[in-house]
């Protein structure tokens, strides 16, 4: 097999130059539209399994370049980069699929694919960073890049979620511009190394270090929309099912997420953050969060706004892994942000085809939609219950090597949180399927009788995500599963 | 002892900042512009005491002359835009809130802590400092030119005179841009006696504004106080309606506007060979040269401050078009 | 006899025989126009190739040299706003044949070219001097030129806003003259290397305080920016994007290099000069966000970004300028880039959509979606969003500020930042609404061939952030500010 | 006393006065005047920096700059009337 140094920057151009080209085409050539998509993104999942045999081969990828003296745009390609780069290529194909099925007779396709590409390459682009330069850059880019798929519908609410939107990343955009300039002027480099850059640095400047773990994780977690930063999120979700889809399964809750991961493990160093006392509130934050997202999921009667508060829950539980600072936990925090990402998108990509089959948007028009759309609620159904933690499914896996780590650092809270968390879930989510399942459909309700029409470019997408998350849960222990592949990474990470 | 011109000298200061300060405070705009041409010929004055004799006549020619010329022409225009022409005093032509003597009390007390800390500063400076005295007089031999004053400007700076030159075209194409077309104001015609006058004065201005210029490689005068008398033929021409603007003659004027700036620039260009940078006048010829150049800039100068004078471009209206087109 | 001619009279003088021909041949302006920019470029071009190959280059007009004579010199400063003049002036000359291109604007075009080219002729010859004189002369040439080109449009706010700008522009040039006058009275000489290391004595101070306070009028640093939002707000969009992109660059250009020969004497002046560019900031985003119109609105972003290049000039460092210039230069480039860009982008969205009231921008169902993206595309380069060259230039700043200890410079430069987003996002949302339109809004609309040049410069703005190493490289060559020659 | 001192001080002065003038007339001419005042001021500088005790020749080159001031003025001047004139012709018209 050949071997292509530029690799990682192919992968990043097959959606950077997407965009342009679909930008640029005309509203009505959706056919050729619908295969510039699907082709660059089946490309784009070739290419990233391509490089991933590559690094797991033990190739080393680094493209640098050099942007401001001493100060580099560089790409690399780690084993962690990959397991976020495969997760959002996977679910960019799935989503472009049911982006087109969704957006079908929509108005404005061309500007949607275009920001929606633009995601992604965001998106790979901070999964690729090799430092923290660049990887604001592209940060910037993702916001700069959802804004205009969040406020899509250009009404005047999805205008005023967009502006929440906007205030609270780009006001974390700016606050992590000021971390990489701290970063840059105390440890004088920006890379990210695993066992942290700034280990010299503390030892002579330990407030300036900590103050600097507050400012990145501040930053960061705007978009991990950890409490108190996550207010943009339910409010987010006005957008059209398949970006919210997106949004909370890959790109801007994950980017914080896999922000926080980047700078605990290899900016800071697990250690050094240890040794400043960083991790323990940190994990309480996470623990906080957890808890306060699930309990307003429970109040809320729109489904996507009780998804949004189960996805500022959930994504939280990645934080609390890496916080913990034991090897088990952090195999539970990379685990989980494929797992949760798979199960979120699922959901996700239910809930919008519940709206456009049935016109169902609240809890409470729920019932009976079991019978109607069968398909889709199964799917719905088995990435609810791999949430609560219903064993064999994916999110039991993340949950379990969780509570193993909380007991190897001797956290013994984190069993109880865990436990208090999936008694939570299980409240805001048994209720809906419980109305879709065992209810009958009020006779004069929104649901539609007969069949509703979706298309199976809406139909197939959340299935196959749902059978992803029972394949990662039942086979997690099988070679490049997501679980395997964690292990692999944070063996580097810990440097065991 | 005093010296009696001291005795002048202070009385003149004390008159030019009297007047200075007097055109500034008179209500009645026609007395301001009046005053200001007084201070301008005093200055003038002043600086042929300070041994200037080629500033004082530029600013009596074009700093005092023209501007003053410039200054009742737009009065006249404002008064009768403003209906107020026939009035005998109008106090200001633009419709104003009369500034609260609070905000002028304000801005004198500001200004005059500026100017005492420019007085300071002036006091502070060396007299009769360092100056370019000692290298021009290295340099003039090189000049081709006798006259210091025009060695510095046609020479030694002669980029910047250029430049001066190209400021006054900027003026001239911004003015014919800004104002367009016929104005309805009636130009302000001199009586038959002066009519009379300017017949018998023109061509006694063209023999002195031509000797200035001629004058000017030895003597105090040059292109510049040269160009401002000829103008000022053009100017008598225009108020005379011995010469009226046409449409047609459009081209020629441009001609004559750009005429200054292109030969001199040519010139500055095409000297540059064996050797030579451009501006280098070879020295056999630098005198010639300048008196080329200098006479293109003074049909320039006469013809462009003439213009501005006019104000207009003259553009040919169709039936029923409006002035403001 | 061959003529030998050097690459820096003709990046003066092209423009003027330029100038000259279009003026005298009112017919052919535009042709004219064009030849003359592409001669100049190719000056300026040569020019650079000169400076690349053997650093800073100087030019003894008429053979004097320097105190007597005057000199030219080109450095990797003075060619990048050659460069960028060139290169704006050209996008810009390009926009303005289509929007010039109606009958009723005909006038219009006969006069525009003209006085571009003295424009051009003034900057151009700005950014090869090194007397202070002929500064002056300089920079009375493009207010002359400036003031034609407000107005150009003749209607009674944009002569109301030229008489404001062309009073603003003569009293800031007479503090300068008498500046100069001061400097004259010291030192006996008016060249750059006169003022070098000369003690700061009162007449100097004086000098300093005229120069810089009539310089910081006509480049219009708060609380001297009165007169620039009428007049950038109401002139015809290429003149707006030239006035905004180039010209209030040319006295900034002074205040800089200038800075570097007369060293301010005091710190606390120099803070002072920050403070008026964190008033600038602030008061500028303020007033852009409650402006109605669009250009307004851009104008007004104008004055806020020229407060953020005066901090960059006075705390982008310890140790004064030889730290802090650079910023500020990067800075420069960027806005003269980007709000070309900006102000072409909404020149074209008035044209499109008849008026620019942000208001009511959602209220048409004509998107000129182009022109929009161009203005957010350039928004991105002046918030400072990554990889812009605009975010380069704030990174500069805010890491020397940071690195010298200066926190609250690094807050006034954030809050601007975001002051910045909110203005610029009240005009997206006017771009992205659509449910206050009856008829159906279809994407596409308004594409045109006069939204490339405005689209290429945005997308230049973006573009060299990633090319920020080599204009940094260029820009320090034959440049000491203090580091070694 | 001697006259560079005198008029140097005059210059200044007359300096001065146009500042006060054009920060504070509201009349459209008033205020170009002004301006005027303050270039004849920046003159007197420039000739008084020149002079030197007679018999000695006065510095040549700051004479030659005033010169130059003094085209530039007339310049600028020019726009501005030019300007103010077109606006008085314009608002007659609007009032009409």
């Amino acid at each position: 097999m050949m071997d292509a140094p530029l690799l990682p920057l192919f992968i990043l151009l097959t959606s950077l130059l997407a965009a342009p080209i679909l930008f640029a085409l005309p509203e009505r050539a959706a056919r050729l539209r619908t295969a510039i998509n699907l082709g660059m993104a089946a490309l784009k999942v070739a290419l990233v399994g391509w490089l991933s045999i590559k690094v797991s081969q033990g190739v080393i990828y680094d493209l640098r370049f050099e942007m401001l003296p001493g100060l580099e745009f560089k790409l690399q390609a780690d084993p962690l980069a990959i397991l976020f780069i495969a997760l959002s290529a996977v679910l960019w194909l799935i989503t472009t699929i049911y982006s087109v099925g969704y957006l079908e007779h929509g108005p404005h396709r061309a500007r949607f694919f275009g920001f929606f590409s633009l995601c992604v390459a965001a998106t790979v682009g901070i999964a690729l960073s090799g430092n923290l330069f660049t990887f604001l850059l592209f940060y910037e880019l993702l916001t700069l890049a959802t804004y205009p798929l969040v406020i899509h519908r250009g009404t005047a609410e999805a205008l005023r979620a967009g502006r929440i939107y906007l205030i609270y990343t780009l006001a974390g955009g700016l606050v992590l511009l000021l971390g990489t300039l701290g970063l840059w002027v105390l440890a004088g480099t920006t890379d990210f190394v695993p066992g942290g850059v700034l280990a010299d640095v503390v030892a002579e400047n330990r407030l300036a270090a900590q103050l600097l773990f507050v400012v990145l994780i501040g930053a960061l977690g705007v978009k991990a929309a950890l409490v108190p930063f996550h207010r943009w999120l339910p409010i987010a979700m006005v957008a059209p099912a398949p970006v919210s889809a997106l949004l909370h399964a890959v790109a801007v809750v994950k980017a914080g997420a896999f922000g926080i991961m980047r700078v605990v493990y290899e900016v800071f160093g697990i250690e050094t953050a240890q040794t400043l006392g960083m991790t323990a509130p940190l994990a309480a934050l996470a623990g906080v969060t957890i808890i306060y997202g699930s309990i307003r999921a429970i109040t809320q009667d729109d489904i996507k706004k009780r998804l949004a508060y189960s996805t500022v829950s959930q994504v939280s539980y990645i934080t609390l892994g890496v916080a913990l600072a034991s090897p088990i936990a952090a195999v539970g925090a990379l685990a989980h942000l494929i797992h949760q990402g798979l199960m979120k998108i699922t959901m996700f990509m239910a809930a919008g085809n519940l709206a456009e089959g049935l016109g169902v948007k609240r809890v409470s028009q729920m019932d009976g939609v079991g019978r109607a759309m069968p398909g889709t609620m199964l799917a719905f159904t088995l990435a609810a219950l791999g949430m609560i933690g219903l064993p064999p499914l994916a999110g039991f896996v993340s949950k379990w090597y969780l509570a193993q780590g909380g007991l190897q650092a001797d956290q013994v809270w984190v069993i109880a949180l865990l436990l208090g968390s999936s008694l939570l879930n299980a409240i805001y989510f048994l209720p809906m399927l419980h109305r879709a399942w065992f209810r009958d459909a009020a006779p004069e309700g929104t649901g539609a009788p007969g069949r509703p029409r979706i298309g199976w470019m809406l139909a197939a997408p959340p299935v196959t995500t749902a059978v992803l998350v029972l394949v990662a849960g039942s086979f997690a222990n099988a070679p490049f599963s997501p679980l395997e592949w964690t292990r692999f990474i944070v063996a580097i990470e810990y440097q065991e | 002892m005093t010296d009696p011109l001291v005795i002048f000298d202070l009385l003149l200061a004390l008159a030019i900042v009297a007047l200075a300060a007097a055109s500034l405070s008179v209500r009645d705009l026609f007395s301001m512009i009046v005053l200001f041409i007084i201070f301008g010929l005093l200055s003038a004055l002043a600086w042929v005491r300070l041994s200037a004799p080629d500033v004082a006549l530029a600013e009596a020619a074009i700093g005092t002359g023209v501007t003053g010329a410039l200054l009742l022409k737009t009065l006249h225009h404002l008064r009768f835009a403003s209906g107020t022409l026939g009035q005998k005093a109008a106090y200001g032509v633009t419709p104003v809130a009369p500034v609260p003597m609070a905000v002028i009390m304000t801005n004198a007390v500001f200004c005059g802590l500026i100017t005492l800390g420019l007085v300071v500063a002036f006091l502070g400076a060396p007299a009769a400092g360092p100056g370019f005295d000692p290298l021009v007089a290295e340099a003039m031999p090189q000049s081709g030119v006798e006259h210091p004053v025009t060695g510095v400007l046609l020479n030694f700076r002669s980029y910047d005179t250029l430049m001066e030159v190209v400021v006054l075209l900027a003026a001239v194409v911004a003015v014919w841009q800004i104002e367009r077309g016929l104005s309805e104001a009636p130009a302000p015609a001199m009586g038959e006696v002066w009519q009379g006058f300017a017949r018998l004065a023109l061509p006694a201005i063209v023999v002195v504004g031509t000797y200035l210029l001629w004058v000017g490689a030895e003597a105090p005068g040059g292109a510049f106080q040269g160009g401002a008398v000829l103008a000022a033929v053009g100017l008598l021409l225009l108020l005379t309606r011995a010469y009226v603007p046409q449409p047609a003659h459009r081209g020629i004027a441009r001609g004559a506007f750009v005429l200054g700036t292109a030969a001199f620039a040519l010139v500055a260009l095409l000297v540059a060979s064996g050797g030579r940078v451009a501006f280098e006048y070879p020295l056999d010829h630098a005198k010639t040269l300048i008196l080329l150049i200098e006479g293109m800039v003074t049909i320039s100068i006469a013809v462009t401050l003439a213009a501005l004078f006019h104000g207009r471009e003259p553009v040919a209206l169709a039936k029923g078009d409006r002035n403001d087109t | 006899m061959s003529v030998e001619i050097s690459p820096m009279i003709l990046s003066v003088f092209v423009p003027l025989f330029g100038a000259i021909a279009a003026f005298v041949l009112p017919r052919a302006a535009a042709l004219i126009g064009f030849a003359t920019l592409v001669l100049t470029s190719g000056a300026v071009a040569w020019l650079a190739r000169d400076v690349l190959a053997a650093g800073a280059v100087g030019l003894p007009l008429g053979g004097w040299g320097a105190p007597l004579g005057i000199d030219l010199r080109a450095d990797g400063l003075s060619v990048a706003m050659l460069a960028l003049t060139s290169v704006v002036g050209f996008l810009v000359s390009i926009a303005a044949l289509d929007s010039l291109k109606g009958p009723e604007q005909a006038r219009q075009r006969q006069y525009f070219w003209p006085l571009w080219l003295l424009l051009l002729t003034g900057m151009n010859g700005v950014y090869l001097s090194t007397d202070i004189f002929n500064l002056y002369v300089m920079i009375e040439v493009i207010a002359l030129a400036a003031v034609g080109l407000t107005v150009l449009s003749g209607s009674r706010a944009a002569l109301q806003a030229g008489l404001d700008y062309m009073y603003a522009s003569i009293f800031g040039a007479l503090l300068f003259l008498m500046g100069v006058g001061f400097v004259y009275l010291q030192l006996g000489r008016l060249d750059f290397a006169g003022l070098t290391g000369a003690a700061p004595t009162g007449a100097l101070i004086a000098a300093l305080a005229l120069i810089f306070v009539g310089l910081a009028l006509k480049t219009a640093l708060f609380p001297l920016h009165f007169w620039l939002p009428a007049a950038h707000a109401n002139a015809t969009a290429p003149a707006s994007a030239l006035l905004s992109g180039l010209v209030v660059k040319a006295a900034l250009y002074v205040v800089l290099r200038l800075a570097q020969y007369m060293p301010f004497p005091s710190e606390n002046l120099l803070t002072l000069v920050g403070l008026m560019g964190a008033g600038a900031v602030i008061w500028g985003g303020v007033q852009a966000l409650r402006a109605e119109r669009l250009k307004l609105l851009v104008a007004w972003s104008t004055v806020a970004q020229i407060g953020l290049i005066f901090v960059a000039f006075a705390r982008a460092g310890e140790v004064g300028l030889s730290e802090s210039w650079k910023a500020a230069a990067l800075l420069i480039l960027a806005h003269g880039i980007a709000k070309a860009a900006m102000f072409l982008a909404a020149g074209r969205i008035k044209d499109e959509i008849g008026h620019d009231v942000i208001r009511d921008l959602d209220r048409t169902p004509i998107r000129p979606t182009l022109a929009q993206f161009t203005f957010a595309l350039a928004a991105i380069s002046l918030i400072g969003l990554p990889p812009s060259l605009g975010f380069i230039g704030k990174w500069s700043l805010m890491e020397g500020a940071m690195a010298a200890g200066y926190w609250h410079w690094v807050g006034v430069t954030m809050a601007g930042t975001l002051l910045s987003v909110a203005y610029f996002s009240r005009v997206f949302a006017g771009f992205l609404r659509f449910d206050r339109v009856r008829a159906p809004v279809g994407e596409h609309q308004g594409w045109a061939l006069a939204d490339a040049a405005p689209l290429t410069l945005a997308l230049m703005a973006i573009g060299l952030g990633l090319l920020a190493a080599p204009v940094l490289s260029f820009i320090e060559i034959g440049y000491p500010f203090g580091v070694a020659p | 006393m001697t006259p560079d001192l005198i008029y140097g001080l005059t210059g200044v002065a007359v300096f001065g006065i146009g500042l006060v003038g054009a920060l504070s007339a509201q009349d459209r001419l008033r205020r170009v005047l002004a301006l005027k005042l303050c270039s004849v001021g920046a003159g007197f500088l420039l000739v008084v920096g020149a002079w030197r005790e007679p018999p000695a020749a006065p510095d040549p080159v700051p004479h030659a700059l005033v010169i130059t001031g003094i085209v530039v003025m007339v310049s600028a001047t020019a726009v501005a009337l030019a300007l103010i004139r077109r606006l008085q012709t314009l608002e007659a018209t609007d009032e009409r």
